[in-house]
């Protein structure tokens, strides 16, 4: 199926990227002077954006001996005042007027400015003083294009620039959806194992039997981070045999909204579980927003309390292996999981288990056991079908230009794949 | 809320275009109130060691006179003239209290790392299995890369073999076989969020709001 | 040196030797720390908070005293007043009866979350990793241009790409949910831990150097300003 | 068993064996003795191949967070410059360099050269806004820019600049800072455009983006604080007068390599006591 989708989204980008991609070769066509008299500036409403930009283009001026740099002038009206609004030193022969409002109706025109005696000692360094003090006396040589204009900056309600991005991720999110209305009709879903999250319970398990508590660290980041979520996911999965097995869960949390968050969580898990007595607010303790002061009490806790499973879930940093360290030293057994990939090796290295990245945001699906969430991850393996299909595609198309460089449908078509993954 | 963050990322017309700021300072907003919460926990925590007089009632009385007393200098601006200036200027109470305890206690934390790197390159540094050994390997040879060590043992080999230099070696080690692992990981970290997301979104994940009742 | 400024280096001295003493064992004098640490930072950090969130972002905006972009038309915003009413009411936790209606700021902020990362994601990492992955198995155009010579400038020329290919599919092979890791998908899976593993170690590998800077810093700072600061005291 | 025992060794005793390894080098003031490589040497070689009297532009491209790592380069680089009578002309793409930039000037050349003159041996032009642009305007006309040094001298009536008119009558460019703008940027618009050599200094981390441009367009380049003392030690192997003066980057170099060579023997020890308890147990 994702084939299929797949190569629809390439049928339908791939005429609009033609077009776009003809109708830009169109547009330096024209904008290439025949000589200096025809030097001229292109100024247009910058597509797809909230109407505060105006784009402005022009050909290279033919490389004078003393070529200083280009100033860009602005009016109300074509017959001026004009009014510099840049200046451009480099070789560029474009710019963005991002000044440009709404509804007004601007002129530009673009100067050229050469130095005609070389190296005259008294010249100021800005070149745009130069020009606004310009006198015949002065030895730079200034050429003007012709007004381009009028351009009024208009605001778009769909940014076209980002069409690609669009298509794919209503293709990701039609598959994921798909698989989850899939399993809610009762199809079952197979999902392959995963070792960290199988040994969970049994983690848990041990931690009752020692009579020690659990901890369970959400990372240091607050709500608005997507991996302190699934680390909250996971705590309610957690938290609900944790309320089964009548052992201790001890939550040191960093971020105020988290402990709220947490709270609310665990409440519900364990009155899910049929033992809402049991919880009390004082499982979940606000420490510090500090990094390291957190660390310096977590590992504090470890020390005393002991835990004897200890579970990190969620976005971690140079703490991760401290607390890993830790844990070690008292013996407990440990389950890590992160999205940060600089933590990731200190974590496979130092605990029993690590969730890596992605399995980190799957592991509430997996350990809900909910067939509608199992669906979801059947969505992700399309995501990754699709990836490997692009990258295999992208592959063989270039190693074929590199082969036969003459071939330049070779060279379009992979530069369209590139396209497809293009950000803006 | 999600789905219209999703959708304002592709409308570029106001309001839609600054919204994903606006929200982000909601947020700081909300997280404001929110400390009122955790500092009243830290709080009624710690008094009620002092309260109950429990065996640590010392040390809780330490770290409440440590957080009132910087709320003090910090929201009254003590030392400093004036309402105006930051409030982490120099001279101030509240700067001194940091470069005094704060940062110190920090930059301290942070270097015990140094400790800990090495007892966790012994304990788990070891050829266990085939993974563990690959592990080992990589590591090992990216360190040797990086020190003189490296270089005296592989200055012998010929040009026609100078990437099996240590740090050449470690160099390719990083820029081919670790970004192809870190770029695995980064794409099914973002497949891994969207699909999360979208199950928040859509309600089908509803443990975080403590509403699991399937 | 005033008396001031020594005691401040003295304090900072003793509290980096009691965190230290912390790789012995735990002892009361690492808690006191650790309690100075924790009182210190969470005053520290919920006056930054209320000076940078609090003051300029909510209550200048809605006292029109700042010159954010919504004030500007002249109108208190709305939208700041929203924020508001979202804060009070997840201060409604206090009161048991009302704590319900704590959910909705929370649901807000988790939605929005969700929305936000979902889009981020998706653009910086997925998007942009993958285009930067659409390499050829061999570049010939490259080629020439590749330096080394024999063996060398064999590895330069050929493996780079390639490798980079293989890992990269190999790796989410490994991560790929649907089918259990058996015959030759197992193989290929098998080979993306294989290059995961070789990531961990050579970013563990990576990152000692700098671990070791930092402890360098604080052991010169015991060095070159605590200790003689001990004979030359206060000035 | 001794190996047994050995797998189960108190962290603690690691720790210890950390800090004494980091400490005793530091208290002895012991200084890593270098092997300059080819990538260093080839600055150093270039500097003292330059004829006196030559310009060379040395280019602050960093910021605080860097500076223990780039500042004992950039100090080491000054004094082989000011020791060989070459003219430098100091500068920042960085506006944090441009602080930098003034006490290193007021650290090493005023107090270390007390004889050399502002504007005649050395001058310092501060910071300027515009990144590469920056660049590409004074590799036609070095005034357009910069027309006065940081004190508010004219530019042009320096005894320093007076066959300067341009990029292409710099004998050498050095740029610390790996970052952007900074040296790649520097082999772009200048090296490659004007023809004049260049070469870097720059954060381990960033060192191995750029080691691609070594030699063609990079004439050498210097990686962190192992590049540091390696130039240091050839400085102090050419001109023993600089040896009493501290070497940070030497100093510095000598805790990181006994620290490593401590976790890599920790490591060969913790897999030969696992296999030798092993193979210790299979026989038993």
């Amino acid at each position: 199926m994702a084939l299929t989708l797949f190569g629809v989204v390439l049928n339908r980008t791939g005429w609009v990227w033609l077009i776009a991609g003809w109708a830009a070769l169109a547009g330096v066509a024209i904008a290439q002077p025949a000589d200096m008299q025809m030097w001229s500036v292109k100024a247009q409403d910058r597509p797809s954006d909230a109407g505060d930009a105006v784009q402005l283009f022009w050909s290279p001026i033919a490389p004078a001996a003393e070529f200083i740099c280009y100033i860009v002038q602005r009016a109300p009206a074509a017959e001026g005042p004009f009014e510099t609004i840049a200046t451009v030193v480099s070789i560029d022969t474009q710019y963005v007027d991002a000044a440009a409002l709404t509804g007004d109706v601007y002129f530009y025109r673009v100067a050229a400015l050469d130095s005609v005696e070389a190296g005259a000692a008294d010249q100021t360094t800005s070149p745009a003083d130069s020009l606004s003090a310009a006198s015949p006396a002065r030895t730079v040589d200034t050429i003007y294009t012709a007004v381009a204009g009028p351009v009024n900056s208009t605001a778009q309600w769909f940014n076209l620039r980002r069409l690609n991005q669009f298509l794919v991720i209503i293709i990701l999110s039609a598959a994921i959806i798909y698989f989850i209305s899939q399993a809610r009709s009762g199809k079952q879903l197979y999902v392959r194992k995963i070792a960290g999250l199988q040994a969970m319970e049994e983690a848990i398990g041990r931690a009752t039997e020692m009579g020690r508590p659990i901890l369970f660290l959400p990372g240091i980041h607050d709500m608005d981070d997507v991996q302190t979520i699934a680390g909250l996911t996971i705590l309610a999965r957690v938290a609900r045999t944790v309320a089964e097995y009548e052992t201790t869960l001890n939550v040191p949390v960093s971020r105020s909204l988290v402990m709220t968050t947490a709270r609310e969580t665990i409440k519900e898990a364990y009155a899910a579980a049929g033992r809402p007595d049991s919880y009390n607010d004082n499982m979940v303790h606000y420490v510090t927003d500090e990094q390291f002061g957190y660390v310096a009490a977590v590992d504090g806790i470890m020390m005393r309390q002991k835990p004897a499973t200890c579970l990190y879930m969620g976005a971690f940093f140079a703490e991760s292996l401290i607390v890993a360290e830790t844990g070690a030293e008292i013996g407990a057994i440990q389950i890590a999981g992160t999205a940060q990939p600089a933590q990731l090796p200190f974590f496979v290295a130092a605990c029993d288990y690590t969730l890596i990245g992605e399995e980190l945001f799957a592991a509430s699906a997996y350990l809900s056991g909910e067939p509608r969430q199992l669906g979801s991850l059947k969505g992700q393996d399309v995501g990754k079908v699709m990836a490997m299909c692009a990258l295999g595609l992208g592959a063989a198309l270039l190693t074929l230009h590199s082969l036969v460089p003459g071939w330049p449908i070779l060279a379009n078509m992979a530069d369209w794949v590139g396209k497809v993954f293009q950000v803006r | 809320m999600g789905f219209v963050l999703i959708f304002a990322f592709f409308i570029p017309h106001h309001p839609f275009d600054a919204l994903g700021e606006d929200v982000t300072v909601f947020f700081d907003i909300v997280a404001v109130f929110a400390f009122i919460l955790g500092g009243g926990n830290l709080l009624r925590m710690h008094g009620n060691h002092i309260y109950t007089r429990h065996k640590d009632r010392w040390f809780s009385a330490v770290t409440l006179a440590g957080f009132l007393l910087m709320l003090f200098a910090g929201l009254f601006k003590i030392g400093q003239e004036g309402w105006c200036g930051a409030v982490d200027q120099p001279g101030a109470w509240f700067n001194n209290i940091y470069t005094a305890t704060f940062d110190p206690l920090q930059s301290t934390m942070y270097a015990l790392l140094a400790f800990f790197v090495a007892s966790a390159s012994f304990r788990a540094f070891r050829a266990k299995n085939r993974e563990a050994t690959i592990l080992l390997v990589a590591a090992f040879i990216v360190l040797l890369g990086r020190t003189p060590a490296g270089d005296y043992a592989t200055d012998w080999l010929p040009d026609s073999l100078s990437i099996f230099k240590v740090s050449n070696l470690a160099n390719w080690i990083m820029s081919v076989p670790n970004l192809a692992g870190q770029r695995a990981i980064v794409i099914g970290i973002a497949l891994g969020v969207v699909s999360l997301s979208l199950r928040v979104i859509l309600g089908v994940e509803r443990s975080h709001l403590g509403t699991d009742k399937s | 040196m005033n008396v001031s400024d020594w005691l401040a280096l003295q304090v900072a001295a003793l509290l980096t030797l009691g965190i230290v003493s912390f790789l012995y064992k735990d002892n009361p004098i690492y808690k006191i720390c650790e309690s100075i640490f924790l009182g210190v930072s969470a005053g520290y950090w919920f006056t930054v908070l209320f000076w940078e969130n609090m003051v300029p972002k909510l209550y200048e905006n809605i006292s029109q005293a700042g010159s954010r972009p919504y004030t500007e038309a002249g109108v208190p915003s709305l939208l700041y007043v929203v924020a508001l009413i979202l804060g009070i009411m997840m201060l409604l936790r206090l009161f048991p009866k009302l704590g319900w209606m704590s959910r909705w700021p929370l649901s807000v902020v988790v939605g929005a979350t969700a929305g936000l990362w979902f889009i981020t994601y998706m653009q910086s990492n997925a998007l942009s990793q993958l285009r930067a992955t659409l390499l050829p198995i061999l570049d010939f155009q490259a080629m020439d241009a590749a330096t080394g010579t024999g063996l060398s400038g064999w590895f330069n020329k050929y493996l780079g790409n390639l490798v980079i290919l293989v890992g990269t599919s190999t790796g989410l092979c490994y991560f790929y949910f649907s089918k259990e890791h058996k015959g030759v998908f197992g193989g290929l899976a098998r080979v993306g831990i294989y290059f995961l593993m070789v990531t961990f170690g050579a970013s563990f590998g990576y990152t000692v150097m700098s671990r070791m800077s930092l402890l360098l810093g604080r052991i010169d700072f015991m060095i070159s300003e605590w200790w003689p600061s001990l004979f030359s005291g206060w000035s | 068993m001794f190996w047994e025992r050995l797998l189960r060794l108190d962290r603690r005793w690691i720790f210890l064996f950390v800090a004494v390894s980091v400490l005793l080098p530091l208290l002895f003031n012991l200084e890593c003795h270098q092997v300059p490589t080819p990538i260093v040497r080839g600055i150093f070689d270039k500097l003292e191949s330059l004829p006196p009297g030559s310009h060379v532009l040395l280019s602050f491209d960093y910021g605080p967070s860097t500076v223990p790592e780039i500042s004992p380069m950039a100090h080491a680089v000054i004094r082989h410059c000011l020791e060989r009578d070459l003219k430098v002309v100091f500068m920042a793409l960085w506006a944090t360099g441009q602080n930098l930039l003034t006490s290193t000037v007021d650290s090493v050349v005023k107090l270390e050269f007390p004889h050399k003159v502002n504007g005649t041996d050395y001058a310092n032009f501060g910071y300027k806004a515009g990144n590469q642009g920056v660049i590409n305007v004074i590799a036609t006309d070095f005034y357009k820019m910069f027309t006065t040094d940081i004190s508010g001298m004219p530019a042009r009536t320096m005894p320093l600049m007076e066959d300067v008119e341009n990029m292409s009558d710099m004998s050498l460019i050095i740029s610390f800072g790996g970052g952007f703008p900074g040296i790649k940027e520097w082999v772009q618009f200048a090296g490659d455009v004007a023809h004049v050599p260049v070469a870097g200094g720059c954060t381990a981390v960033s060192a191995p983006l750029l080691y691609p441009y070594y030699p063609q367009q990079l004439i050498g380049l210097m990686g962190g604080i192992k590049g540091a003392a390696e130039y240091e030690a050839m400085l102090t192997h050419t001109y023993p007068k600089f040896d009493p003066l501290p070497k940070r980057g030497m100093l510095a170099m000598g805790p990181q390599t006994v620290a490593h060579l401590v976790i890599m023997f920790f490591i060969v020890v913790g897999n030969l006591a696992y296999f030798l308890s092993r193979s210790h147990k299979a026989k038993a």
